[in-house]
């Protein structure tokens, strides 16, 4: 059952994935990007971690890709234009850099012991519920919590200054 | 297993239709309070008093053309109603319309399922709604459509942030993200008359939650993504037939949600006197209290003038947002000090 | 049941996907949806460790991982924006001052 | 007043900081009067500190200390900012605060006029901080701080008239001169803190804090013999501390810079080159004194230092023109004089000479300053002659500094120098030969001393004028008549002059009185000087014959003296303008052989190698090769920057492939 679950939302991120890089327009690629997203947050959701699966869609299909959408339809681009391709040979780097990459990667986890994933809880105080999170973010995790509250003020004067118009 | 999946298929189903029915009455509904609050008549012609109007108004729209514009971005074009419908039934899934009844001699609560983050899975679909609005309006090549997805993707996240900050009063008070357990919350009484509703406590955070809601719904003062005047009719100028009959039904089926949601939040959910006696009647608590807020979102509606845009933008972010922080605030700091 | 490695893999696969993207693509907003998958690749291999081991401190960094995205995402557009009105091309091969 | 000393220290550092910040827009008088009062504060607070603190303590603990913070610590190595008062600190400080404050006043009326008048009483009082400083300290390290400062403030005064170039000249060869002794001073220091694992004086079991001189009283004396100087002992530390001294103090060979240093204002000459800076050698040497016992092969250096010195630089005296330079290498001689005293064991000796020194010699410089004042900075004593009734004041007073510093019975002089004279007679412990010797050199210095004192006085006073070919004509027209020095010069003058004649009766030898009255500055001293019993010359069971002895040589020295003066008196009333020998007047030519020995070949081995050599060649040329280096690899780097971001990224994955794989191949 949850291998017929990972199967399908697997492929469904992976074949998103692949159609993003695959698109010209930009706004394929977005949805496709919420599409892997949305695969994603499922898997969360297998992984019991509810919570995430949950912000999962808020903050990233629901705040950032709307931005990104926004933007698109701002800047109301056509079809990306064949132009004079300027780095071709990057083109043919990347399959090979993707092969390495790949290979890197599957040599470093055959040896992850499969170890099962602990039984979910329906407890409200379970690993990945909403109690656990927030308990851990208010006290262990604290100084990063707030660095991270300190880079997104930075990030809000800094996309204020660089979209101002100059004479606005 | 199978009686649980079969109970669950029930359940949906039976939602899903009294949701489509309630959808196409409630078009009636609000033409019929228009009629009355404007001192007109309204729809009264099919049927008796034109209560079969709604079902005129469907036939209709199955079987005018549907029209594709030549220059749309096709795919997105047909997608687009579908991902604004789909989010709007999807959310009605985790609201209590009642507390446990026993029905054919088998215990069955009156929810369709329940999740111990209820309420992010609603705020997360309710953030999604907004690609069917923004998708109708890119993909039908037509600048007043691409005007008003604009607009409506910038006040749907502007808003959703009051939304949320409202919420976390209720969520503070209860401590839990499970809506049947804010709605279980809220029975009993405050010196056996009050009732124990969190109205009483966070007037404050209904409040926003009810401009918020109106302004995610696109409903006025806040329709400036379909304003006719402006827009023609915003991001489904270019749809017809069925597909306009889609974005239709997603706004009133998000209307319905959240009414449904404010009562359960704001209003105590199903509970009312006598509902431990006799369960039957949390429905009807339920049923009545959802829509005496309908009644006062068309009310609303009838009442007042449209926003202007930077007005809009104005209350969501440097008026709305705030209070909403300040009742965070403060919320948390009385239950802090009084525990 | 699903084994841990299988996340794993699913997750080296999202990366490198997105890092060929990142190589591949001239559209500077497709590089940066590139980017944004890079990161869930590796939020999906954090989650996973996570609930194998019961530790909530992968679903931790996520968050952090969300919050980076999304301040990276609200000043790389607003850098994007600025970039459309001064060249009028979100080709990335188009801003090419600083070299030689 | 339980931070006296404190206040002594911070009176001169405030005034010289307010001085320092509004000073350039104060007039000439609130100048005059900030920097007086701060170290006026500063002498009231030491009188009182030493009269009313220190001396009612017992006699074997009269020592406070004012502890304020730990300066430095550094693992075992640890210095305080911390002040320790005893009998020889309190001596000096006495006569520093007193006699600086006289200068101070002096020089409100002297420097009137002159350009840069607030930046001169920023450094007098920022000299007197770090005098006062360098005296008060109560570890080496401290001392130093102070010793540097003093060095510090001198150059800066002698330099006072930068824009003269031998003014400049002047201040850079008494830094350098300085310099050189400072580094044979730190040397010592650390050798000392080697050995003895600290640099305070004294322990202080309530800072937990070991004393050096405490270590050094434990160890065995070393042996006499030169070798011990090398030997990285007792003896060796006490030889580099005396190198510092042998700077400081203007000893042989470290002479040079103190006649040169008269470039600067004449108070500066005074209080720096008279009364306190040159003698704070002496003071180093005493303070250190328990070492020094412990090490008979330097003392016998600084004795035979001293002795050569002091009979040196008095045949140069016999022989200048310029009257301050008479008086600066009367002053080396002095100096000499002192550190023969402390070279034969008698340290009280040599303090009590600096002590009466400091008036006599501050008084002859003021009035040698108020002279030159009256002949608008003439200072060419063969333009001078017949002064005695244009500055009665002047004269009459400086005549009790010339009798005084002379030697002439019953004046301060006569007691302090005839103390040394008998203490070299008498020492023991380099053998009966010489101390002779030593003795003899100082019979000598006396006589010269009295020689050269009458002829400059003779020159200066006595006579007719020879003012008329003045150099500078105008001048010379405009102010024919020389006229007295306002009253805050002549003042100075008057309360010096008292102090040169009385102050010699606080140390009258106890062989004078036949042991009944006890030397009373010796007395008080004694706690602070380590036991000079058991080297000095007078030891208990001697002391029938040493009385007997004392009265002969006092009647020696009493008739060298005034042999001396008489001599002077009829030689140079005949010929006041008599051609000394050109060796005598060239200063032996020690500069001449200095610049051809020392400076020339550091100069040509600078220049030749270290400029033109290592340099240009080797320091340029390796900083040259780094920065075409750096730009021969950018040249190179650059075509990897193509301005291109998605050539950075392939780069930026390469790199990451290259990593991971380095991890998944270890």
């Amino acid at each position: 059952m949850e291998r017929v679950l990972f199967i399908i939302f697997a492929a469904a991120a992976v074949g998103s994935a692949l159609n993003l890089i695959a698109q010209r327009n930009p706004m394929y690629s977005a949805l496709s990007l919420i599409g892997t997203l949305a695969s994603l947050s499922a898997l969360y959701v297998t992984l019991h971690a509810q919570f995430v699966a949950a912000m999962q869609i808020i903050v990233y299909a629901g705040a950032i890709m709307v931005l990104f959408v926004f933007v698109i339809m701002l800047l109301n681009l056509q079809e990306d234009q064949p132009r004079i391709e300027k780095q071709q040979w990057l083109r043919y780097l990347a399959v090979p850099f993707a092969a390495a990459l790949m290979a890197e990667a599957l040599y470093v986890f055959r040896n992850v012991k499969d170890i099962r994933l602990p039984a979910g809880s329906d407890s409200d105080r379970a690993v990945g519920a909403t109690w656990s999170i927030g308990t851990s973010l208010f006290t262990d995790y604290l100084l990063p919590f707030e660095v991270t509250s300190v880079l997104i003020l930075m990030a809000i004067v800094g996309a204020i200054v660089l979209a101002r118009r100059e004479d606005g | 297993m199978t009686s649980l999946l079969l109970e669950w298929l029930v359940k949906i189903a039976v939602v899903f239709a009294v949701l489509i029915t309630s959808v196409a009455y409630l078009s009636y509904m609000e033409r019929r309070v228009a009629g009355w609050i404007q001192i007109r008549v309204g729809p009264n012609r099919v049927g008796p008093f034109g209560l079969l109007q709604p079902l005129a108004d469907g036939l209709k729209f199955i079987f005018k053309e549907d029209i594709i514009p030549i220059k749309a971005n096709k795919l997105l074009y047909l997608a687009a109603p579908a991902a604004a419908i789909v989010p709007a039934l999807m959310t009605f899934i985790v609201i209590p319309y009642g507390s446990e009844i026993v029905l054919f001699g088998k215990q069955i609560a009156l929810h369709v399922t329940r999740i111990n983050v209820g309420l992010l899975y609603l705020l997360g679909l309710a953030s999604l709604s907004v690609y069917g609005i923004v998708l109708a309006g890119w993909s039908s090549n037509n600048k007043y459509s691409l005007m008003g997805g604009l607009r409506a993707s910038a006040q749907m996240i502007s808003y959703e942030l009051s939304l949320g900050m409202a919420i976390i009063g209720v969520l503070v008070l209860s401590g839990s993200l499970d809506l049947v357990n804010i709605a279980q919350s809220q029975s009993g009484y405050w010196f056996g008359f009050l009732p124990r509703w969190n109205i009483f406590l966070q007037p404050v955070g209904f409040i926003i939650f009810y401009i918020a809601a109106l302004a995610e719904t696109n409903r006025v003062p806040f329709d400036l993504p379909e304003a006719e005047a402006e827009l023609v009719a915003g991001y489904f100028t270019e749809y017809s037939s069925m597909k306009f009959a889609m974005f239709f039904m997603s706004e009133y089926l998000n209307l319905i949600t959240s009414c449904s949601l404010a009562v359960t939040l704001y209003f105590g959910g199903w509970n009312g006197p006598g509902v431990n006696s006799h369960p039957w009647l949390s429905l009807v608590y339920f049923l009545v209290k959802v829509f005496l807020l309908i009644f006062l979102f068309m009310w609303i509606r009838f009442t007042l003038p449209r926003f202007r845009y930077d007005q809009l933008m104005w209350l969501g972010w440097k008026f709305l947002l705030p209070l909403a922080i300040v009742n965070v605030v403060v919320t948390s700091t009385v239950l802090l000090l009084a525990s | 049941m699903v084994p841990l490695s299988w996340y794993l893999a699913l997750s080296a696969a999202l990366f490198t996907i997105g890092a060929v993207g990142v190589i591949v693509k001239r559209n500077a907003i497709a590089i940066f949806l590139c980017i944004e998958l890079m990161l869930n690749g590796a939020n999906l291999a954090l989650v996973a460790l996570s609930g194998f081991f019961g530790d909530v401190g992968g679903q931790l960094f996520v968050f952090i991982v969300m919050t980076v995205a999304a301040a990276e995402a609200a000043v790389g557009l607003a850098i994007i924006i600025s970039i459309f009105r001064t060249r009028e091309s979100l080709n990335v091969d188009d801003a090419d001052t600083m070299k030689l | 007043m339980t931070n006296a000393l404190t206040i002594i220290i911070l009176a001169p550092l405030a005034g010289s900081v307010l001085l320092a910040l509004v000073g350039r827009r104060l007039g000439e008088r609130a100048i005059g009067l900030v920097a007086s009062a701060a170290i006026l504060v500063s002498a009231s607070a030491s009188f009182y500190v030493f009269f009313q603190q220190l001396l009612p303590l017992r006699e074997d603990n009269r020592v406070i200390h004012e502890y304020l913070f730990t300066w430095i610590k550094v693992g075992a190595f640890r210095s305080d900012a911390a002040l320790l008062l005893d009998p020889l600190s309190g001596v000096y400080i006495l006569f520093i605060t007193f006699v600086g404050f006289l200068i101070h006043v002096f020089a409100t009326g002297y420097m009137r006029g002159e350009k840069g008048y607030w930046r001169f009483f920023t450094y007098l009082n920022l000299f007197m901080f770090m005098m006062l400083l360098l005296v008060l300290a109560d570890n080496f390290l401290l001392m130093f701080v102070g010793w540097e400062g003093v060095g510090l403030c001198s150059y800066l005064l002698i330099g006072f008239y930068y824009e003269k170039t031998f003014a400049g000249d002047a201040a850079k060869k008494a830094f350098i001169v300085n310099r050189i002794g400072d580094f044979g001073f730190a040397l010592g220091l650390m050798l000392l803190f080697w050995k003895a694992g600290t640099i305070f004086y004294f322990t202080d079991p309530v800072r937990g804090i070991q004393g050096a001189f405490n270590w050094a009283m434990t160890q065995p004396a070393e042996s006499l013999a030169l070798s011990a100087v090398f030997a990285g002992g007792m003896t060796t530390v006490a030889a580099l501390l005396f190198v510092g001294a042998i700077g400081k103090s203007a000893q042989i060979p470290l002479f040079v810079w103190l006649p040169d240093a008269m470039a600067g204002p004449t108070p500066v000459s005074a209080l720096i080159h008279a009364a306190t800076m040159v003698t704070a050698g002496v003071y180093m040497v005493s303070r250190a004194s328990s070492i020094f016992i412990h090490a008979p092969a330097a003392m016998l250096i600084i004795a035979v230092v001293g002795a050569a010195t002091a009979l040196f630089a008095a045949t140069i005296g016999l022989a200048q023109w310029d009257i301050k330079k008479v008086l600066a290498y009367s002053t080396i001689s002095q100096l000499g004089y002192m550190f023969l005293a402390c070279g034969v064991g008698a340290f009280t000796a040599g303090i009590f000479h600096v002590f009466t020194h400091a008036f006599f010699k501050a008084l002859l410089f003021l009035g040698s300053g108020s002279v030159i004042i009256a002949l608008h900075h003439e200072q060419d004593m063969r333009r001078m002659g017949g002064l005695k009734k244009y500055l009665p004041i002047t004269f009459w007073t400086m005549v009790c500094g010339w009798l005084a510093i002379s030697g002439l019975p019953l004046l301060s002089g006569f007691f302090s120098k005839d103390e040394i004279l008998f203490s070299a007679y008498a020492s023991t412990q380099f053998g009966e030969t010489t101390a002779r010797v030593l003795w003899a050199a100082g019979a000598i210095t006396a006589f010269l001393t009295a020689v050269y004192m009458t002829r400059m006085m003779t020159l200066t006073f006595f006579g007719d004028r020879r003012a008329g070919g003045s150099s500078h004509g105008h001048a010379a027209e405009a102010h024919a008549v020389p006229h007295e020095s306002p009253w805050s010069m002549t003042a100075p003058l008057v309360i010096l002059a008292i102090g040169a004649v009385v102050v010699g009766y606080f140390g009258v030898p106890e062989g004078l009185s036949g042991g009944k009255i006890p030397n009373y500055f010796e007395h008080l001293l004694r706690p602070s000087i380590a036991s000079e019993a058991h080297t000095s010359a007078k030891a208990g069971d001697e002391a029938a014959v040493s009385h007997s002895l004392e009265w002969i040589l006092t009647l020696i020295s009493s008739a060298i003296a005034i042999i001396g003066i008489l001599t002077g008196l009829r030689w140079f009333k005949r010929k006041p303008l008599w051609e000394p020998p050109k060796l005598l007047e060239e200063k032996y030519r020690v500069d001449e052989a200095y610049d051809a020995t020392v400076v020339r070949p550091i100069k040509a081995l600078s220049t030749g190698l270290l400029w033109k050599l290592v340099d240009v060649r080797v320091i340029d040329g390796a900083v040259n090769g780094v920065a075409k280096l750096a730009e021969a690899a950018g040249a190179a780097l650059r075509h990897l920057q193509g301005g291109l971001a998605r050539a950075y990224v392939a780069m930026v994955v390469l790199g990451a492939l290259l990593i991971i794989g380095y991890f998944v191949t270890k």
